[in-house]
């Protein structure tokens, strides 16, 4: 029996496909504008690596930002949820989980294997990994190597500006005033961890901490939030795909649940069709 | 007859006035790009190559704006509100409020019958209610910020936007485009999400007759009809919004020092 | 096309909440008149019994709030603010009477400031002390007697007792409706939902009593029988803190893997969970009743004991509550700059959380706008309980 | 020695010798509690009740400390961000009051470390409580805050010493005034047993009554101080207060206070005789709506220099009573009576010029109007604050209908009386700058509405 984990990620989506036993594949796209409402392609993608069809896939669970409306999903679980089960599986010592997405960065607290506190931020882009994009955009810098990077800077530059608007135009004063690219990313590091462990903070930091999602391939904004938190913190070898495998391993555990014959019935439901974002349709152009 | 500079060194444009016993002799603008300097030398050289003057010539400098310090002159930093105000009045002197969308931030200001401030209310710290949303999306949608104004006006229906956040528009911005919004309806639906922020403003400080929008968004007529329809004002626009504070500032130095 | 006032029940409660003040003013066409009341602490039974309609006065979070904001700092409760908003546009001009109450800080100065800027024949501010003990009370009845005196101007009469204890036992009688109606909801899946019970709630506080009385009723006897239930949900969820007053706040909630079953707020159980005492004076048992048996934590109930023992003093009600309706988690809902409600957090947590309840607590921003983003907030809490 | 002093200008903007020395009084507060914990005598933490729950406390030998007057002393200090974040943490709104989120903070130290006072904690901490008193007056924050304190410390109990606050109309209702003095002294009565449980003692009326008079006493000669403060140019400013009222409104009964008032009158007195200004420059008479930012005090200091603008009086809830006829206290023994009317008459004691001018409520908004007037003030700063509702719910209303009524404009600066972040003192500057212009402007205003000064 396969399970199958999709989570649409504001910018990146990922689908695993594991088995009782271990995660069988991976698939990791952007979301990208276009490519929102082809998460049905990305699923494709997975089964094809693996020579399956939908029909051999028990369960689908669906998550992140765009869960709400896949119409082959059986069963929708919100990122909060799933990040938990992923984390809890892989470092099961972890209490305290921060995510850090495309679009918001969260907080979640863990206790046995249960969900008992979260704090979000889905508001302002300050503290997402939205704002390390446009940041490393206006250096010229790929994302992949900003981490690095920063890890290089002696003197860290102090970026005053909350707003990633505003941080963006305290970044070209600095390069026009000489400041290395280096010191600003180090300085663009900090902020944004200072934004995202003030917001966690009211949810207490407990040992272990994991940092997740997308923002933990960032090894300068790890280390930055290690040293605001005060100890070491894990960080998965692949933190973008927790989320599916938190959902995964929900879609293993709802098999269970049900009788082989409401699952034929789910499946024969299953419609493998695009995914509408946004519940007001737009006119097209 | 003394020669006044006026300077408003904003963080997307910079602006000079000249001026000769309150007459405006001639202006000039420059977009900044993170580097004030040059700048106000280049919007300098425009206002002093029309008025056929040179920088010898020149009585006074009064400026305010983000980047006034950089100015390599000697001069007088007035605030930017007063400037605001007094330069608008100068042009429109019916005006009681003053509603500024410009680049990092938009204001409110009441004006007295003397062009003096009232009150006054900034957008602080976040730039969702600032002109600098209309550079991102014009961008976003390849369109030339002049040509925003028309588009949004030929909009039969707004798209509505889930977000205030300035970066968060803007990816939203391109998913309507995926999804196969029109440019005008994206256009006209920013300004609405604008103009909700601003309103709010304007509501805090309250709104007297003659009201006047100035800074860069006045010349974005979509934004400036969408804006009035939702304040249930007419909102008068001068002739060049954008040297407003200039004016201003020009007119306040000579008064202190002339 | 059916009539819109042939509709019964459920129905009709739908009409009356949608259209809040249409039935006053169909009755002030009849030369009835209107007081707007703040709260659940002015005593309705007084006006009942001088003939006036008491209509509770509420905001809008479907109305951006725009007005208000040159009068009211953005830092107050938002609920007030968006309420004054409402007044300033108009939306209540057709009252008579405005009774202002000294419920917390943001409906006292919002009182204050109302009187100042929207005119209405006769107005009263109602203090109420903070604490509810014996000299509290003596000194409420005191002000309910000013406050009697007052609309007693605008009624051109004199309340006479009889006319007062018929009130009140009209509107415990409507107390009594209102506690059968929850009942209702203790089966699982509960035989009414959230936002239906909502939607009577708001009738009742904008109609005359007796009609009120006969609305409950009707819809009493509609569930009953009904077959289209609710679905069953994951989570029996507990409403505790500030007031929610529009159905889409619930609709939201419920269509998160929830089922509201009871709201311990001030358009839920708060105003009618005990019925008042018919006193030798009756105004002896309103002030008691409105001072110790409203149970909002506006009220401060002394303590000389541990905090366990404070808790359990001030919340073992909801205790009750969870037991009875067999709820498995609690939202507490805060309107953000709700201060009453806002240092209660760590301490009703503590308690339901004893009692193996688990607490979501959301502040929000009493905007329908806003309401969207909580959506994930939501679904995670169901799928925690769950 | 000379750049010294002018450091210390810049700082507190304080123009008094006498306002230098106030800090004592803090000091002594914390002290005093600190060395009552070690003789085992009791404390308790306190609101400002404005004189109504303290004075008998004390009189019953209670030792109190203030943990409103904490929080601005720990936001002076920098030692309050710490706290905030733990409160934040607990679970408590970020939206509360400063001072409340400061103490919550402070207190969760304070019980992890078996209530000893952490070390750095700033003036030494706050000792253990063995109760609090809670007011009803003016605030929720004022008992629900105290309330929230029982968490960390469990078996010390709250009282709520209640005021009745009747709408100004509703004040003038006949018997209201009565009815609402008898409320409290039966209150009151509660709270004397209260204590007395509590502390196993009886309380000593004689004392009480040494207590009210003394207090009655240093308070008048406070009140002296603000009619003083009449005086163009101005005496003293805002900074020079914020420092002086420590004292009448923590420790009236202090014999010190009334000592040190002697003084603070003495030196005012000088100036008004030689018509010295505490500022150099005076040209705009300012008055200064609810809570200074304690972390900023500079500020008023350059406002006073660049532009030449003067706080010549503030907020009315932290200035001494206004004096009660003697007639009032014919046939009046029962202390408890007094101190009832003592707090009564000070919340109410602008209702009468809230009725001349037509505007709700009497407190926290009708002085500005007397005030306007009696110190022939140019305009209103009127600072909101981000975490306290209570003061600056009605700012807005007051500076508009001051305006209208009296011409006499207002500026909004925001900012708060612990949070750093919302208080941008570039922007402020330039928001003062522009209020040049206004007040120019309004000053015309008045001349053409016939208004006096
Ligand atoms: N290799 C990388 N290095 C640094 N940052 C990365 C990298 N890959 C992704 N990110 C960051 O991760 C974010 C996306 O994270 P993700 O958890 O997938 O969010 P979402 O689920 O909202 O799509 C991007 O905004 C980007 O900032
Ligand atoms: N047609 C236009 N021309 C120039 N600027 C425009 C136009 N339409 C909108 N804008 C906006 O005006 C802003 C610049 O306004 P301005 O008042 O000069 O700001 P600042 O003084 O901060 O530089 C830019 O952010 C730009 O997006
Ligand atoms: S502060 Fe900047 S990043 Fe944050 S919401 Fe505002 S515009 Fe967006
Ligand atoms: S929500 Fe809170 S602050 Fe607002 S009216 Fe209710 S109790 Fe008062
Ligand atoms: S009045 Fe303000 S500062 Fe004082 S306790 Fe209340 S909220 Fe806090």
């Amino acid at each position: 029996m396969f399970y199958a984990g999709l989570d649409i990620g504001s910018t990146i989506t990922k689908v695993l496909i594991k088995n009782e036993r271990k995660v069988c594949t991976t698939v990791i796209k952007p979301t990208g504008a276009e490519h929102r409402r082809l998460a049905n392609e990305i699923m494709d993608e997975a089964l094809r690596k693996l020579n399956l069809t939908t029909a051999n896939i028990s369960y689908i669970v669906a998550t992140g930002y765009g869960r709400i409306n896949v119409p082959f999903a059986d069963k929708q679980v919100t990122e909060i949820t799933c990040h938990m089960r992923g984390i809890n599986w892989l470092f099961p010592s972890v209490k305290t989980i921060i995510d850090i997405g495309g679009q918001d960065s969260k907080g979640i607290k863990v206790d046995n294997g249960k969900l008992v506190n979260f704090v979000m931020n889905d508001k302002c882009a300050a503290g997402t990994g939205r704002f390390l994009e446009v940041i490393s955009d206006l250096l010229g810098v790929k994302l992949d190597d900003i981490g690095e990077i920063s890890l290089q800077s002696t003197r860290p530059t102090n970026i005053s500006s909350i707003c990633t608007v505003f941080a963006e135009q305290e970044t070209l004063l600095q390069l026009s005033k000489g400041t290395s690219i280096e010191d600003i990313l180090a300085g663009i590091h900090r902020a944004s961890a200072s934004r995202i462990h003030s917001m966690v903070k009211k949810i207490k930091i407990e040992k272990d901490v994991a940092i997740t999602g997308g923002g933990a391939k960032n090894i300068g904004l790890c280390k930055a939030l290690e040293e605001r938190v005060g100890f070491p913190v894990i960080v998965p070898p692949e933190p973008l795909i927790t989320g599916a495998l938190g959902a995964a391993l929900i879609a293993s555990e709802e098999t269970k649940k049900i009788s082989k014959e409401e699952l034929i019935e789910k499946q024969l439901k299953r419609r493998w069709e695009a995914v509408t974002f946004f519940d007001e349709k737009p006119t097209k152009g | 007859m003394s020669f006044i500079i006026g300077l408003d060194i904003g963080s997307a444009l910079s602006k000079a006035v000249i001026m000769q016993d309150k007459t405006l002799l001639s202006s000039g603008i420059s977009p900044s790009e993170g580097n004030f300097l040059s700048a106000i030398n280049s919007v300098l050289q425009k206002a002093l190559g029309k008025a056929k003057l040179a920088i010898s010539d020149i009585d006074l400098i009064g400026a305010c704006g983000l980047g006034a310090s950089f100015i390599p002159h000697s001069f007088h930093k007035i605030s930017d509100i007063s400037c605001q105000s007094r330069g608008t009045s100068y042009l429109l002197p019916t005006i009681r409020t003053l509603i500024e969308i410009g680049n990092q931030s938009s204001r409110i200001i009441q004006v007295t019958e003397q062009g003096k401030v009232a009150d006054s209310l900034v957008s602080d710290k976040c730039a969702a209610g600032s002109g600098r949303i209309l550079q991102i999306v014009a961008k976003v949608l390849k369109v030339d910020l002049k040509d925003m104004g028309q588009l949004s006006l030929k909009s039969t229906q707004p798209v509505k936007f889930t977000t205030g956040c300035a970066v968060f528009l803007e990816t939203e911005a391109i998913s309507r485009v995926a999804e196969g919004a029109s440019r005008e309806n994206i256009i006209a639906g920013l300004h609405q999400a604008l103009t909700a922020r601003i309103a709010a403003m304007a509501h805090r400080m309250g709104l007297k007759e003659d009201c006047v929008i100035t800074g860069g968004g006045a010349k974005d007529r979509g934004l400036v009809k969408i804006m009035g329809e939702k304040m249930g004002k007419t909102l008068l626009v001068p002739d060049n919004p954008l040297i407003t504070g200039a004016i201003g500032a020009a007119l306040i130095v000579t008064e202190k020092k002339g | 096309m059916k009539d819109i006032n042939k509709k019964t029940g459920l129905a009709r409660a739908k009409d009356i909440y949608n259209h809040r003040s249409k039935r006053a003013r169909e009755l002030k066409a009849e030369g009835k008149k209107v007081i707007g009341y703040f709260c659940c602490f002015p005593p309705v039974e007084i006006m009942t019994a001088l003939d006036f309609l008491p209509l509770r006065l509420l905001g809008d979070m479907d109305e951006p709030i725009t007005v208000a904001d040159g009068y009211l700092p953005t830092v107050m409760c938002i609920f007030y603010r968006s309420t004054f908003d409402l007044g300033m546009k108009g939306r209540f001009d057709f009252i008579d009477g405005f009774i202002g109450a000294h419920a917390c800080d943001g409906a006292e100065r919002t009182s204050y400031i109302w009187s100042n800027y929207i005119k209405t024949p006769c107005n009263f501010f109602l203090d109420l002390p903070h604490v509810d003990k014996g000299e509290a009370v003596s000194y409420f009845k005191g002000q309910l007697n000013y406050l009697k005196e007052t609309i007693e101007g605008l009624a051109g009469k004199k309340l006479d007792i009889e006319s007062l204890k018929e009130a009140i036992s009209l509107h415990n009688k409507q107390r009594q409706l209102v506690r059968e109606l929850y009942y209702l909801r203790k089966p699982d899946p509960p035989l009414i939902n959230g936002s239906e019970v909502l939607q009577v709630m708001i009738s009742i506080m904008m109609i005359p009593a007796e009609e009120g009385n006969a609305l409950i009723q009707e819809v009493i006897d509609e569930v009953k029988t009904r077959q289209d239930i609710p679905d069953k949900k994951n989570g029996r969820l507990l409403v505790w803190g500030s007031l929610i007053d529009n159905i889409k706040f619930t609709d939201l909630i419920e269509s998160s893997g929830l089922n509201i079953i009871i709201e311990d707020t001030a358009t839920g159980t708060r105003p009618f969970w005990h019925d008042i005492e018919e006193t030798e004076d009756p105004l002896d048992g309103v002030a008691r009743h409105y001072l110790q048996e409203v149970k909002c934590p506006r009220t401060f109930a002394e303590t000389d004991t541990s905090y366990k023992e404070d808790l359990e003093n001030r919340y073992s009600y909801l205790k009750d509550f969870a037991k009875y309706w067999k709820v498995n988690g609690v939202f507490g809902n805060i309107i953000r700059n709700c201060d009453i409600h806002g240092y209660e957090i760590p301490a009703v947590k503590d308690y339901l959380e004893s009692l193996g309840l688990p607490v979501l607590i959301i502040e929000q921003d009493y905007s329908t706008a806003s309401l969207e983003p909580l959506r994930t907030r939501f679904q995670a809490f169901a799928e925690t309980i769950g | 020695m000379k750049t010294e002093n002018k450091k210390i200008k810049k700082k507190s903007g304080k123009t008094l010798q006498t306002a230098r020395e106030a800090s004592y009084f803090a000091k002594k507060m914390l002290k005093n509690a600190l060395q009552a914990q070690e003789e085992g005598r009791p404390i308790g933490w306190s609101m400002v009740t404005w004189w109504q729950g303290e004075l008998i406390a004390r009189a019953i030998g209670a030792e109190l400390v203030f943990p409103e007057n904490y929080g601005a002393f720990c936001a002076a200090t920098g030692g309050a961000e710490k706290h905030l974040e733990i409160s934040d943490s607990e679970g408590y709104p970020a939206t509360l009051c400063g001072y409340a989120r400061n103490s919550i903070g402070y207190a969760k130290l304070l019980s992890d470390n078996n209530f000893v006072p952490y070390e750095g904690a700033p003036g030494g901490g706050l000792a253990k409580p063995k109760f609090f008193l809670a007011s009803g007056t003016a605030c929720d924050a004022r008992y629900k805050w105290f309330q929230a304190l029982k968490r960390y410390f469990t078996e010390a109990p709250v009282w709520t010493v209640d005021l009745p606050m009747p709408g100004t109309k509703e004040f003038f209702y006949k018997g209201n005034k009565e009815l609402g003095l008898k409320y409290i002294v039966d209150h009151l009565k509660d709270y004397v047993a209260f204590l007395e449980n509590l502390l196993g003692t009886k309380l000593d009326y004689d004392r009480l009554n040494e207590i009210v008079d003394q207090t009655f006493k240093t308070l008048a000669l406070a009140h002296e101080v603000d009619i003083l403060r009449r005086a163009v140019p101005s005496p003293m400013v805002g900074s020079d207060f914020w420092s002086i009222m420590i004292p009448h409104l923590y420790l009236p009964e202090d014999p010190e206070a009334y000592e040190f008032y002697k003084k603070v009158y003495a030196e005012v007195k000088q100036r008004v005789d030689n018509k010295i200004g505490a500022i150099p420059n005076e040209k705009y008479r300012l008055m200064f709506a609810e809570l200074p930012p304690w972390h900023s005090l500079g500020f008023f200091g350059e406002l006073a220099e660049k532009f030449g603008m003067a706080i010549v009086i503030e907020s009315w809830n932290y200035h001494a009573i206004l004096p009660i006829p003697e007639e009032e206290f014919e046939g009046v023994t029962d202390p408890l009576e007094k101190v009832a009317m003592l707090t009564y008459y000070k919340w109410t004691e602008y209702n009468k010029v809230a009725l001349e001018y037509n505007v709700d409520p009497g407190f926290f908004m009708a002085a500005y109007f007397q005030f306007a007037k009696d110190y022939k003030t140019d305009g209103l700063l009127a600072h909101p604050l981000m975490s306290c509702r209570p003061a600056t719910y009605t700012l807005l209303h007051t500076k508009n209908t001051l305006e209208n009524k009296l011409k006499i404009p207002g500026v909004v600066i925001d900012g708060d009386i612990i949070d750093l972040r919302v208080f941008n003192e570039k922007e402020a500057f330039s928001k003062m700058e522009a209020f040049v212009e206004t007040m120019d402007h309004y000053r015309e205003e008045r001349k053409k509405a016939g208004i006096a000064w």
